[in-house]
């Protein structure tokens, strides 16, 4: 029995949000009479963890607890616009509207806040706690609660916030392709170990090792879900998925999971990652999008590891142990 | 339409109900007794997203006949919280981040407890052999074995102070 | 999980406290306990059920479609073919001006792949949904098909799509998307070595554990609420109301909360027929894609095919690329138009490169329209872009992670769509991995930053 | 439209339910699935719960087991121990759970592994024809199955190998589990060094379990070393008729079958 080991590597970068921009997203913000905080979205979470980072990112902004931040979504008939989950655009576009929101809210709160002080709203600051506090002076304060509150029953105020994010259009020149894609990218590097079993072209990935500048992990486990299931997609694309085993043949076309190729428990690989923050000017809190990017990396870092153990290019996707078997017999002659 | 009775033990309670002929138990489960947890992921017994419990063993409610469940015991995942207590396995779960869209961890966490029944100290072999059958295109799977390990010791360690 | 914090230390705020740290899912107690509710979690009284007559040809002619056996079938409702349509021919990134119109929701003279939706069949149950599908009676003439994208390009190719009228999209006057920026040829002739490789893929699936699907319901007032677990309410709504030549506030999108989707539902398939249903029955309709459905019928990711060649150094600089791709769009445009631009803007990959010429095609074929999918129109060329720059690396004697270092982009860089780089940080990633690697690298190396490029 | 269940009292009136348009349902891994996508299944659906079949006897070195014995329960059955691989090598814990041996024998390639261990065991299936019970060797079962569509199988039988002598591999592309890229259950008992009646069968490598029977022949009388090894690889894939499917071509399947065949014998040896 043969096993030849190898590695390789492969980096890339991932524009965040739809390409040429033009894709803008809403968001309400309000408080109730106890000050809670509801962010109205039309927004859609695929599992991907939006719901809880826009309540984080509501808490951030206005200086409350981010279990105090309820996230309603999506219904057309109460949510604002928002252009979909898809290209890594969630928690960018979506995140700098709720900012936009949660900023006009908190103005409101903050003059609320002013007036039962009797102080400068300017000189005011939230404490993360739940209270409003003169800066410097924290024992001169007023919970968010009260001023809630007082808003809607002394001031007859409204505590809420619109906001949207839209990165206007780009139109490609016909002729260059000059064009602005996108405003801020994420990047990978992985290095791939793999056992290739020269006798039946069968690759083990024994560990994707990564790194990946993400902007500003926002919720550094949930970034991390984001990192293992993709690169565990980018591996499943890299050995196994396909629609067409014969592309461009139509035929043997899996119709079910047994059929359908993805790598089980029993095929992971060790992962290792370290992440690292160039956060991005524009980005919610230095955010990028990074949802998509995990699963890239992965599969040409396999492809150059399996050259790497064995000497055969597999240029074309899956890289079933059928190619690979017909590249090293091709090698032997 | 031809209805048939069945009678079955569901999550401890007697449940007699009269279902379509030929109806599967997921059907039933679904379409009858309100119970959403089970999930319908392919109707072919090829992701596992609607596994239950029946007579202490995995099934796919999908590829079962509800009349051939008349005088069993079966388990959804609506089974599995008691007095709004979670599990081990649904507590490791949240803790461990082992579940993202949510739509394979009932499936996922009912096939790890017909394991640890079984088996209180389980090897990793053993978790990724009992999660075999169940699909999840989110994770990776790593966090969910991690999640059905850590459970398995909890409960060893439940047992120990009992 | 690991923090490099050393890269970038300046630019990265530490007043932060409800961002930047770990908080536990807000939506995890539903998942573990059962809870959550997905769009098919609910029971209406007197729910239809709709499944769909679908092409069993790549492409052929429709001669006739003969409805009157399935209509006996006990349970069967009633049966929608593309005349009970309004609007019935329509491509969703008309939202975003793209066009023509170029995909029927039901076919009507033709089909142009196998599995394409021809008649809506409802009914009491599944079982007589099925029954119902199975005894519509549609003659076909087949016609000649072409599934591979070069060959579709090729003068006297079988025509896919009349509404373009040609196997590509157009792009403002041209047959494909371009990049153009130096001279290629110029770096070709300065480079101590060329290669030219090709690259190709096959559609994949997205795959996720819950199918694509609606339920349309109708309330008192001639509204219609559609739980969906569409990924983008309005995409679905307004593409709905086009259809269904509906003003738009009588539709209603409810969802958020998706059994996964990866862009396999950013397409608006289900939403309009089931609309439709709804209005035309005034009743509650379901249409939920079948596993098979969504492996075979759902749009997968494109297949892509990629030239790469490249004129390199004898010290590891890459002075020319020239890529030349092709995406198999499939039967009809849904966001493929949009992917190949997307796959034009990437390329030449995160490298500084003097002289870059890119043609990107969006090809019609006889097969299962692609569409988008995580990493849409990046995840292959990255692939290609990734294996080319290894076989560079061992052309010229260099290790690869140095010759990533070495051509990568810097802030300030030019890029090939002519937009200056800026938040780089490639040069970072690929000192960090191959930290984690152990991977030795050159100390000349380690010293490059993707803030300035070194003397 | 809905579905009739029907439970049979007895084995010899359930060719009579099958031959009016019935469908027995075993483990409904297959026919269940099959009802759910609208195929055409014969209603009413036999049930054959309360027969008794789902026992596994095991008299002197001769073990019978009822059609419905479930993968679950032999790979729990430690009389059975050298099937345990077998049993575990098809579906999740859900699968094994419901799929029976007598629905294993009906499951087209690359599906029915259990098939392919039975036919190294030189099992003998029991059925009734609706007149008569019978048995027939599990190959000749096999060769004939569409044919005898309408008998209903009741079990199978064999003779319990000694655990050295039985081994058994598959190769799948999914991990712990998935459908066959080739499956090889072999049965080589020695006497005297030697081998004596090798029996080596083939999942995956047509349409259903079959016997490598030039690799038997190469090996028969020889002791298990390199040579007779080898020159059973050699020959191992000869006449199979393997499919190109999801999983595999069968180009794939020929190439790596005398390669799993060598590992599967040195192992033994």
């Amino acid at each position: 029995m043969a096993k030849k080991r190898g590695r390789g590597m492969a980096s890339v970068n991932y524009p965040t949000g739809m390409n040429l921009g033009g894709d803008p997203s809403q968001a309400l913000v309000h408080a109730t009479t106890t000050g809670s905080f509801i962010v109205t979205l039309s927004s859609v979470d695929l599992g991907q963890g939006l719901k809880t980072v826009m309540a984080q990112i509501c808490a951030e902004t206005l200086g409350v607890s981010t279990d105090n931040v309820i996230i309603d979504t999506a219904d057309t008939d109460t949510g604002p616009h928002c252009m979909g989950t898809f290209a890594s655009r969630g928690t960018h576009r979506i995140g700098n509207a709720i900012i936009m929101a949660a900023k006009e809210a908190k103005s409101v709160m903050l003059e609320v806040a002013a007036e039962e002080l009797e102080v400068d709203s300017g000189d005011l600051e939230t404490d993360g706690k739940g209270n409003i506090q003169v800066k410097g002076s924290p024992q001169k304060s007023i919970s968010v609660l009260n001023t809630a509150l007082a808003a809607h029953f002394k001031h007859g105020k409204m505590i809420s916030g619109r906001g949207i994010f839209l990165q206007p259009r780009s139109y490609p020149e016909p002729e260059t392709g000059k064009m602005t894609p996108a405003t801020c990218y994420a990047h990978a590097c992985t290095v791939a170990e793999v056992e290739v079993d020269t006798e039946t072209g069968e690759v083990t990935v024994l560990a994707l090792k990564s790194a990946y500048e993400v902007g500003r992990a926002l919720n550094p486990r949930m970034v991390e879900q984001q990192i293992i299931g993709g690169a565990w997609m980018g591996l499943s694309h890299a050995l196994y998925e396909t629609t067409e085993p014969y592309y461009p043949d139509r035929s043997h076309g899996p119709v079910d999971f047994n059929q359908y190729l993805m790598p089980g428990p029993g095929d992971l690989p060790r992962f290792e990652n370290v992440i690292i923050e160039r956060p991005a000017p524009d980005g919610p809190f230095g955010a990028k999008g990074v949802g998509e990017m995990t699963a890239n990396s992965p599969i040409p870092a396999i492809a150059n590891a399996i050259f790497d153990a064995v000497g055969v290019r597999v240029d074309s996707l899956p890289i079933t142990p059928e190619k690979v078997l017909r590249g090293i017999q091709a090698l032997n002659g | 339409m031809t209805k048939v009775a069945v009678q079955f033990t569901l999550n401890g309670q007697e449940q007699s109900e009269f279902i379509e002929g030929g109806s599967t138990l997921l059907a039933a489960l679904r379409g009858k007794l309100g119970l959403y947890s089970t999930k319908a992921g392919c109707h072919q017994g090829t992701c596992g997203a609607c596994t239950v419990i029946i007579d202490g063993e995995p099934r796919l409610s999908c590829l079962t006949l509800a009349e051939r469940c008349t005088g069993k015991e079966v388990t959804t995942l609506e089974g599995l919280t008691s007095n709004g207590a979670l599990h081990p396995l649904q507590q490791a779960f949240m803790e461990g981040f082992a579940a993202q869209c949510g739509f394979c961890t009932p499936g996922m966490i009912l096939a790890a407890k017909t394991l640890l029944d079984r088996n209180p100290s389980p090897s990793r072999d053993d978790v990724i052999d009992a999660i075999s059958g169940n699909i999840c295109r989110c994770t990776g799977y790593e966090p969910i074995i991690s999640a059905v390990l850590t459970a398995a010791e909890q409960l060893r360690g439940k047992k120990k102070n009992a | 999980m690991e923090y490099r914090k050393e890269y970038f230390s300046d630019a990265r705020r530490e007043d932060l406290t409800e961002v930047g740290v770990t908080r536990q899912r807000s939506d995890v107690l539903g998942h573990v306990t059962g809870k959550t509710q997905y769009y098919a979690d609910r029971t209406f009284p007197g729910l239809l059920h709709l499944k769909m007559v679908r092409s069993p040809h790549h492409h052929a002619r429709i001669k006739s479609i003969d409805i009157s056996k399935a209509l006996k079938v006990p349970g069967v409702v009633r049966i929608l073919s593309a005349k009970d349509v309004p609007q019935n021919i329509y491509t969703i990134l008309c939202l975003i001006q793209v066009e023509p119109n170029d995909e029927p929701v039901l076919a009507f003279d033709k089909v142009r792949y196998k599995g394409e939706q021809i008649a809506a069949v409802l009914a009491e149950s599944e079982q007589a949904a099925l029954a119902g599908v199975a005894k519509v009676k549609v003659a076909y003439e087949e016609l000649p098909a072409v599934f591979d994208v070069e060959e579709a390009l090729k003068p006297g190719a079988p025509l896919v799509n009349e509404y373009h009228g040609r196997n590509w999209f157009t792009y403002e006057g041209h047959h494909c998307r371009r990049v153009r920026f130096g001279n290629v040829e110029e770096g070709f002739a300065e480079a101590d070595h060329v290669i030219e490789e090709m690259y190709q893929s096959s559609p994949i699936e997205h795959a996720p554990t819950e199918t694509t699907g609606c339920i349309v319901v109708p309330d008192q007032n001639e509204r219609y609420a559609c739980y969906s677990n569409t990924q983008a309410l309005y995409f679905t709504l307004d593409n709905s109301a086009l259809i269904l030549n509906s003003p738009f506030h009588k539709l209603r999108l409810i969802g958020g909360t998706v059994g996964g989707g990866f862009g396999g539902k950013v397409d608006v398939i289900t939403e309009p027929i089931a609309f439709l249903s709804a209005m035309l029955t005034r009743r509650p309709v379901k249409y939920e894609y079948t596993r098979e459905e969504e492996m075979q019928v759902s749009s997968p990711r494109a297949a892509e095919r990629i030239y790469i060649k490249d004129g390199v150094t004898k010290d590891g600089r890459i002075l020319a690329r020239k890529v030349r791709l092709y995406v198999d769009a499939g039967a009809y445009s849904r966001h493929s138009p949009y992917g190949t631009t997307k796959a034009a803007a990437h390329m030449p990959g995160p490298y500084t490169i003097p002289h870059v010429w890119v043609d990107c095609h969006c090809v019609y074929t006889n097969r299962t329209p692609s569409s988008a999918m995580r990493g849409f129109g990046v995840t292959i060329g990255d692939f290609a872009l990734e294996v080319q720059m290894d076989k560079l690396a061992r052309l010229v004697g260099m290790d690869p992670m140095e010759f990533r270092i070495l051509n990568a982009y810097r802030d300030g860089d030019m890029k090939a769509h002519r937009k200056e780089v800026q938040g780089a940080a490639l040069v970072e990633c690929v000192k960090a991995a191959a930290d984690l690697a152990h991977w030795p690298i050159g100390e000349r190396y380690k010293a490059m930053s993707s803030e300035k490029r070194e003397a | 439209m809905t579905a009739t269940l029907l439970a049979a009292k007895q084995p010899r009136a359930v060719p009579g339910l099958q031959a009016k348009g019935g469908t027995v349902i075993a483990g409904g891994t297959l026919a269940v699935a099959g009802l759910n996508y609208g195929d055409k299944i014969g209603n009413p659906l036999i049930i054959v719960d309360g027969l008794g079949l789902d026992r596994i006897e095991v008299k002197g070195k001769k073990a019978t087991l009822g059609a419905l014995v479930t993968m679950a329960s032999i790979a729990r059955d430690r009389r059975l121990k050298f099937l345990h691989p077998v049993a575990n090598s098809i579906g999740g814990p859900a699968v094994r759970a419901m799929a029976t041996i007598g629905g294993n024998l009906f499951a087209p390639a690359p599906y029915g592994d259990m098939a392919v261990a039975l036919v190294a065991l030189d099992a003998e299936v029991a059925l009734h024809d609706g007149k008569a019970a019978r048995k027939l060797p599990l190959e000749t079962f096999l060769a004939q199955r569409k044919k005898l569509a309408r008998a209903f199988v009741t079990g199978v039988s064999f003779a319990l190998p000694e655990a050295r002598d039985f081994r058994y591999t598959k190769i799948i592309r999914r991990k712990p589990v998935s459908a066959s890229v080739v499956t090889i259950a072999a049965l080589l008992p020695r006497k005297a060094g030697k081998i004596k009646s090798a029996r080596i069968a083939l999942g995956a490598m047509a349409p259903h379990a079959v016997r490598a029977r030039k690799a038997e022949l190469a090996l028969e009388g020889k002791a298990l070393d390199k040579m007779s090894i080898e020159a059973a690889a050699k020959v191992v894939a000869e006449g199979t008729a393997p499919a190109d499917d999801a999983y595999a071509t069968a180009w794939y399947r020929r190439e790596i079958a005398p390669v799993h065949l060598k590992r599967l014998l040195g192992e033994a040896a």
